[in-house]
């Protein structure tokens, strides 16, 4: 089987490439989980827009703040169409995290009598697998209001235990905040499962993208959920840009959450009443270059065809999980195989630490991740101090894979475990 | 300067004489609409009579284009069925969004033809349709109304 | 008397001068104060940092990890020595409003006993002239906690009313948040005189410094204030970054903003403890290009030199309100002359409306702001619907200003109130 | 590779045999330290008898280079005074900040000198730290409950 990507043709796009590393070596990067690199026209978009149409947003009549505002908000639509979501439950945020403490403080923000009002007697559900900004800010939720933070706990394979669903999503669950793909494990979680329990007792679902978004097709409605956050920069796209939808339903009835200019209707001294959405949730001048590269980093990703992206995907991480299952002395965490499970391979070797294995690849010219991966509970969990990560993307070819093999050993034998 | 092709003679009379432009004391419906970008604000009276647009009156504060769009969208409201005044309505927002590719048809649109040019201004628009908005929902509060 | 900035020279650093406005006129940028134009330096370091050291700061042990990490926290030392304080007190924020944002938060988010816990009785001052982004943050805050808002006034000049200051900031007060400069009026305020009353009383003094940071030499320390926020896309910056700064001894005692990766401890299941600041309050993959830009902006000003940026800015503004007060059926807002005034001047024209006179400008390429500014209770307090606002940079020169004057004239005399 | 530069050999056999690496019973202060970029973590154990630092033992898990300076630092602290403990722990310090540039002065530092290599990577002088800083923050606690 051979990708459907040209890597060496698209690898023109990213000029990182070209840089040398250590000892003159050639970068390989294994880190796209943590942040992937950017093409060139994601940086040409953003300096197109500065060069060309920098103004405020939203506050101006003449000609560079019209074309700022058709920049911004034709990005917006761009990401809308990517996700399948309206224009107007799409907002920009400065990231992943920022997303999900918007949903969080806004429903800690809420009043009695509103559906997102939380009490003792509530339940807000999470897993075991949740990166920290999908699971602080919703123990800080269940402490400031006095609601109880349950979670789905995982099985011997590194998946979603869902035997107890009934159990966990009960008449008190008012939230149900789950990863779509563990950054650590891989898992792919079974979304439409967990929203039709739910759905059933009228809890909202959170769906943590920032795994999934960059490297498979996504569709809000098909999914079921109520809210949806990633971030740009895993994505193609520039620092400093995030995705939060929510359904329209949800998002006019909701409190906002940072406040300032712009997501106002009204304002006296001691008032004030909001715009509709998206704007009642994106107070001040926003991060409109950003936007403006988010899109063209989802606009290459469309004329790739993300498909396509998920094929190349598959390929890459079959192969890694062949190859270092097979190696002696090492251990892949999480699911075995490539069935449910994205571009993100951890693993442990037997005698060296995470941090002097990402330290002897790093000699090889090969960028992993190393440590708890923001997931330190699921760590405790899989009884580990830390893992070493690779994570893939369209760059990356099964030559990377066959160097990381190879240095693998290598250290091996300088560590003198094998 | 092209401020002409966005002022025409027309609106900067309605400007300068805004029709309607005084509260009558008995409506349908009230209205206060607010462009938040802005700050202009408008506040519509609308009086329903056997489905007929019997009166629209407004006051506010807004810039040329909305004080004169208002005016020529009671000039041309007032007499008509609400059927056939949402369809004059719809017509207008389609000119609004025309990224000055339309004309808009004189005769169903009259006066507010001379608004074409702002559909090039994307700034503007909303100042165009507020009076228009705010009539549109003064009609689905009426309607609601004399359901009840 | 000439300016000590060579625009014509500099003008050439920002290619969007290059760029034709309608009918093929140059464009005379006039609305800084909602956005500045970006050097070509920026733009720049933000693309030299994608191409050559992208990767997730604090995260990775690779080459570009590290590379990231310096980049990025030499960044912030950048912008620590631009405000006299220390790296550590300095924190990367997406905007002024979100570092406003965080203030508020964080102090609501303060448990009772904490010096920053506020109850009813407690008193928040704000004043008449603030930027909604530095006055509805408070309303909530005043609102959750049941403390009590209350304001300065302003004078008939457009000044600070600072006649009562004894009884608005008393013994109740807890947090004095007020604008260094006003984004309508120009006026620049007596910080000092207001962070000696709070000493007094023992309340901290927030600093909106969107006006100022950009304009003119700013010391927090020789300010005596406790917090500050400017945004870095007004003071030549990306879009996307601001800063939030505190006093170390207040930032060690506060309650985190936002939470998720990178700002933790340790975590677990249900419970999270806090990394020392900047860090607890920089949740998630931070804005690190936008940072790495925002430094490369502080260097222009620095290199310029902020004293020569203040000097060409009380050139324009003297010579702007010179020519504007002398124009028949023109107002000017706010002080009539220079003296402790920045380089924002607003104005109305009788019989045309705000709008209309920033559409009649941008049909000669001039770029103003009209409206409200976000500062509506302001325009109310003034009784006017909106002003028009001229705002100049060091990108400005006296011809610009001309250019304005005598469009102006022509707009009085198309709309015939002249 | 150039790992040999940065896991000099007397790194690896400290990492394989590390020294002082069980926690004695009794101690003047006990500290528990964490590094958050990774989870490494320590538990560091000091005795302080007349001035003298009598004994410093310690647990933990965490990569080859903070066990290895760990244990060195063990090996180089029991026996000395505070002043002279606190100086080589500022010698070490500075060392780490060097960025490749300094080498160490053996006769201070000792076996710590193989670590100056750790100086060329940011991401790991953290690590190097560690027990150092654990060491530091035990010593200033023992000296405060000394002086109750
Ligand atoms: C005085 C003042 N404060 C606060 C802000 C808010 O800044 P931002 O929108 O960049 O967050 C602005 C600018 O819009 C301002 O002029
Ligand atoms: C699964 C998951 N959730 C959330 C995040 C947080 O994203 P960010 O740091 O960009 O806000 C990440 C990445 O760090 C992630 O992998």
């Amino acid at each position: 089987m051979t990708s459907p990507i040209d890597v060496a043709a698209l690898k023109r796009d990213f000029a990182i490439f070209d840089k040398k590393m250590r000892g003159g070596k050639q970068l390989v990067y294994l880190d796209s989980g943590a942040t992937s690199q950017k093409p060139r026209q994601v940086l040409d978009a953003e300096r197109f827009f500065y060069e060309n149409n920098n103004a405020a947003v939203h506050r101006g009549a003449h000609l560079l703040a019209e074309e700022a505002n058709e920049a911004y908000e034709g990005a917006r639509q761009i990401v809308a169409d990517f996700i399948g979501a309206g224009a107007d439950e799409t907002i920009f945020t400065k990231s992943a995290t920022e997303s999900l403490n918007l949903i969080a403080y806004s429903f800690g923000n809420s009043k009695p009598g509103s559906k997102f009002h939380l009490k003792a007697g509530d339940r807000i559900v999470v897993s075991e697998m949740e990166h920290h900004a999908n699971l602080i800010p919703w123990q800080q939720l269940a402490k400031r209001t006095g609601a109880e933070l349950v979670w789905f706990e995982i099985t011997e394979e590194g998946r979603l235990d869902l035997s107890k669903i009934a159990d966990v999503i009960n008449k008190k669950t008012k939230i149900v905040a789950i990863t779509h793909q563990s950054n650590v494990l891989g898992t792919i979680n079974p979304i439409q499962e967990i929203t039709q329990a739910a759905k059933k007792v009228g809890a909202v679902v959170v769906l943590d993208a920032c795994q999934s978004a960059p490297h498979f097709q996504i569709d809000v409605k098909e999914l079921g959920i109520d809210f949806l956050a990633f971030s740009g920069h895993k994505a193609l796209g520039p620092t400093g840009v995030g995705i939060c939808w929510g359904k329209g339903e949800h998002l006019s009835e909701m409190e906002p959450f940072l406040t300032g200019g712009s997501m106002i209707e009204t304002v006296t001294m001691t008032d004030a009443t909001w715009a509709p959405a998206p704007r009642k949730f994106e107070a001040g001048v926003p991060n409109m270059a950003q936007a403006v590269g988010l899109a063209a980093a989802l606009n290459y990703l469309s004329k790739i065809g993300m498909d396509r992206v998920a094929e190349h995907d598959a390929l890459l991480t079959e192969y890694a999980l062949s190859k270092l299952v097979a190696l002696p002395g090492v251990s892949v965490i999480g699911p075995q195989n490539g069935l449910d499970r994205g571009a993100v391979v951890s693993f442990t070797i037997d005698g060296i630490h995470p941090h002097d294995v990402g330290q002897a690849l790093d000699g090889n010219g090969i960028a992993v991740r190393t440590g708890h991966h923001c997931a330190w509970p699921l760590m405790r969990k899989l009884n580990l101090v830390g893992t070493t990560r690779a994570s893939f993307y369209i760059y990356n070819d099964l030559q990377d894979i066959d160097i990381l093999v190879q240095s693998i050993g290598e250290a091996q034998k300088f560590f003198g475990v094998l | 300067m092209e401020l002409e092709s966005l002022y025409q003679e027309v609106i900067l009379d309605h400007y300068k004489h805004p029709a309607n432009k005084k509260l009558s004391p008995d409506y349908t419906a009230q209205v206060h609409h607010v462009n938040t970008s802005c700050g202009d604000e408008i506040t519509l009276n609308l009086s329903l009579k056997d489905g007929l647009i019997s009166q629209v009156s407004w006051e506010g504060v807004g810039c040329s284009i909305s004080q004169a769009s208002t005016s020529i969208m009671t000039d041309l409201m007032i007499g008509k069925n609400t059927e056939s005044a949402l369809s004059v309505l719809g017509e207008f927002t389609s000119l609004m969004q025309s990224k000055g590719l339309a004309k808009g048809d004189e005769l169903v649109l009259e006066d507010a033809v001379a608004l074409a040019g702002v559909s090039k201004f994307p700034a503007r628009i909303k100042c165009a349709l507020l009076g228009w908005m705010a009539f549109k929902d003064a009609i689905s509060q009426s309607v609601t109304q004399q359901e009840k």
